[in-house]
């Protein structure tokens, strides 16, 4: 017998894991390794999402998808572009009522997946994060229960199991054996979480390649169902010590969306078929090498 | 603005930022390499503990960044944000109010939000922090309230918290600081004159007799400046 | 000014940070990574320790303190030698009742301390755990609250936060910032959820050499306050990927904890000043050669 | 034993094993390289995900491990005990007793413990395996008890869990399941008789009327074995 390996088609992958109506997990973080590649296809398969679930600073990852008009609710901790601006079709929604805000905070986001990595029913709160409106404002999402051992009352948060999350990484092989080249931001804690996971990577490697660095694997295969094989999958978004982000292209994707964000989907999702197509729409070689030339510390 | 805010930092302190903070980033480090060589600051969201920062980047999760003694995961900051480890924490908001709470999540009632924020992020853990300093892009009367809207980082509220609250807050215009829990005047930049700050702040700024000028940066400050951010992120950080 | 180094002897790392009375915590799993220059330390200056906190796996990290008459109480998940049998000392005084044992499992020793990493006033544990008998036998550190979302029972640890920990890590540069070169064990949430941590090392490397892979570095230096550079400082436990266990010292060791332990004591501990002396005593170079002189896979 | 464990082990499960588990290791191998490419098994505390065991150490966490797909943090290990992935759990103890509960807290009454034993370990999360396969290295009546004096890892209980509870039950004298929530004979090893476990068993073993020969290991076995244990090393561990 052989063993079975897990890289397949970004259709296929959305097809078999990602379920109407689902909860979903967006990885990444700001402007940084937004499994992208992957989140275009789901607006092409036009997968409704329940609720979204995403680090504590999400981006384009989760303005895209709210744009589409595919998301239901969104715990949200930030939405927004950093030093660009406001994430506008989040705002457009969020503010006509569209899209159901369930307000939170960056110790929700953290602490309910890994609340939900844990197994745990939930997760309490270190004190002093009951002081702040966002607990009166998500009374669904935070409670309080006792301490046990003083009595005192403590706030918690509900852990959260996505069905389904999108992470991205730098290299995986066939396996899922997956390494991140930077920062991991919130993303391990999302794949423990989640009951099924799609990998976005840079690069498959050789699983020789794993074994020689077996204690700088970041993600055991067994926790990844699918495997995309997706070069600069992360555009608009860096990846980080690949290449970084598009800064001329987010902003004409921010103009979109204050003007009309049909015209950029129609552009560059729509009217997409393949990785490659994308790339060529997005600006060819040219492009994909000024990303990559940069004057790089490390 | 970054010469009054690496001055705020004491040398061993361990200093933490978030979203949107070349300001602070660059403020920090130049602490680093002229009063403070043991300071530690954490860049949010990327995890980078004390990064060279040859060049600053614009981005607090950039992969530049990534020069660093460490690439400390986030939930691992997070952590870190719950213990008492954390002296410094730099907070800023859509709205900043006289006692120093800060406010991302909008403006408006809830429910009928006239604009939504982003979110409360981080800000929260302005609770556990020993301290924390504001830094603002912007200073006018639609951001700096007599009460915000939501409180994202309390402030001196009326419970009591971990952190002795907010020592600083450095603007465009001036820095300010804290007289009985309320926000006061400290100092001037050059060219800004009582009146400016006073019409452009949405409540009854303390104003002392004794209104410094914030000082200048040394050549030694200036040189850093220049070498660590020559593409000017934390200039075109101010609006 | 300059920034100081944190390189200091294990004289004087466990007079500074070692107090009479404290909660200690050793780090290190089965015969692995103990940091055991220091713990010979902490024997010589017979420090008092108010209560002992492991990895789920103890072995003469704990015994060996235990044996020295140092140990008033300890949670227990596990202390034992693996394949070479029970934990001589630990039994002896357990048995007795000088040792009081506050039972405990893995799920214990992991939660308690990611709890006191978190600043958490206790931690949930997954359902379960509360069937077995290790609760029964521990309501101290054992209690139930309510899951303030369902109103059910949940069974809860107490969180844990070590006054000092005692971790053994391969390398780190003279401010702290540290790497495991192989398995980490518990030891990274024991030194976040410790006041004070002293790091044991087989050597201190430039900070060059840290920033230039410092996404592997697995330590901050900022939650370091002592480092001690002690090479073969484990023996005669194995340190990951530098030297194995020393199987004949450990079935002398075993001997002795069987028959009288302060002879023992007298030879390899009180008998002994320098980690130089160490060294010698238990056999030199031509031992150390053994001990590194191995098939290795990696 | 080891080819009674392989064969336990079927493709695409997730095994997971502790402390002195030379043998599970082993036998978690052979599988992978027979009948089960797709197994994933890790080794407990070193975190050893895949090992390519060349050789098979004695020690759980031994370093010769790291050869493996992944070194996966220990409490990271722990979350993945409690969540519905682990499909096998193997344990042991000190008594075993006849509804297949564990125990390695000691022997004797609380608080005057005739035995102490090490700790109860990872054994709690046999509650949430999906199932779990018990070896012990010694079959005598001291470690198969009617009933443990503590439950370190539960099995047929009156409580509900989340597991099916244990499958399996492999010693140096034969191979056991279960019937009715209790403990079957199922096979003898060569030159066992049933009189040989009886009289070695604590209670009163169910003793079907088709009782088989555990079978051989196959050339194929036989030639995975030899190679990834030249030491012996799971041979050593029993008694």
């Amino acid at each position: 017998m052989a063993r079975e390996e897990k890289v397949i088609g970004v259709d296929e992958a959305v097809e078999r894991f990602v379920q109407d109506g689902c909860v979903l997990g967006v990885g990444g973080m700001h402007m940084h390794n937004n499994a992208m590649a992957v989140i275009r296809e789901i607006i092409r398969q036009k997968k409704r999402i329940k609720r979204l679930v995403t680090s504590p600073s999400a981006c384009t990852n989760a303005d895209m998808l709210i744009g589409a008009g595919l998301v239901e609710e969104i715990y949200c901790s930030y939405v927004g572009f950093e030093h660009l601006g406001l994430a506008l079709n989040f705002r457009k929604f969020a503010e006509s009522g569209q899209l159901r805000v369930r307000e939170c905070d960056e110790a929700f986001s953290v602490y309910s997946l890994r609340g939900g990595a844990s197994s745990l029913p939930f997760h309490p709160l270190p004190k002093g994060l009951e002081t702040t409106s966002v607990p009166k404002l998500n009374q669904e999402d935070y409670k309080v229960t006792k301490d046990p051992f003083t009595g005192e009352d403590v706030l918690c948060v509900r852990s959260v199991q996505p069905d389904v999350s999108i992470v991205h990484c730098q290299k995986a092989d066939a396996y899922g054996n997956a390494i991140f080249e930077g920062s991991k931001f919130t993303d391990f804690d999302m794949i423990k979480a989640s009951d099924k996971v799609i990998l976005q990577v840079e690069e498959v490697v050789p699983n020789e390649y794993v074994l020689q660095k077996s204690h700088r694997i970041d993600v055991p295969g067994m926790l990844v169902d699918a495997i995309i094989d997706a070069p600069f999958g992360c555009h608009p978004t860096a990846s980080h010590k690949y290449y970084t982000y598009d800064e001329d292209h987010l902003k004409e994707y921010l103009k979109a969306s204050k003007e009309d964000f049909s015209v950029y989907l129609d552009k560059y999702v729509y009217g997409i078929k393949t990785n490659e197509d994308y790339l060529e729409v997005i600006g060819g070689r040219e492009k994909a090498t000024q990303l990559m030339e940069r004057d790089i510390p490390w | 603005m970054v010469t009054a805010l690496a001055r705020g930092l004491k040398d061993k302190e361990v200093v933490i930022m978030g979203a949107f903070s070349a300001l602070p980033m660059l403020a920090s480090r130049v602490a680093q390499l002229t009063h403070a060589p043991n300071l530690t600051f954490i860049c949010g969201g990327s995890g980078a503990v004390n990064p060279v920062l040859e060049p600053l980047p614009y981005s607090s999760c950039d992969d530049r960044l990534l020069k660093a003694e460490c690439i400390y995961p986030l939930p691992d900051v997070i952590d870190l944000e719950a213990r008492p480890e954390i002296d410094v924490f730099f907070a800023g908001g859509l709205q900043i109010d006289a006692k120093g709470s800060c406010n991302l999540v909008g403006i408006g009632e809830p429910g009928q939000l006239k604009l939504r924020g982003p979110g409360s992020v981080g800000l929260p853990f302005l609770s556990r922090a020993r301290r924390f300093i504001i830094y603002s892009m912007a200073h006018n009367t639609r951001n700096f309230v007599p009460e915000v809207d939501f409180i994202s980082g309390p402030g001196f509220i009326d419970q009591e918290v971990l952190s002795s609250g907010p020592s600083m807050v450095v603007t465009p215009l001036c820095v300010m600081d804290f007289e009985n829990k309320k926000m006061r005047l400290k100092s001037l930049h050059p060219r800004v004159t009582v009146e400016m700050v006073t019409e452009n702040t949405g409540f009854d700024l303390i104003i002392p007799s004794d209104v410094g000028e914030t000082p200048l940066p040394t050549q030694e400050e200036l040189m850093h400046m220049r070498r660590i951010d020559p593409m000017g992120a934390a200039r075109d950080s101010v609006q």
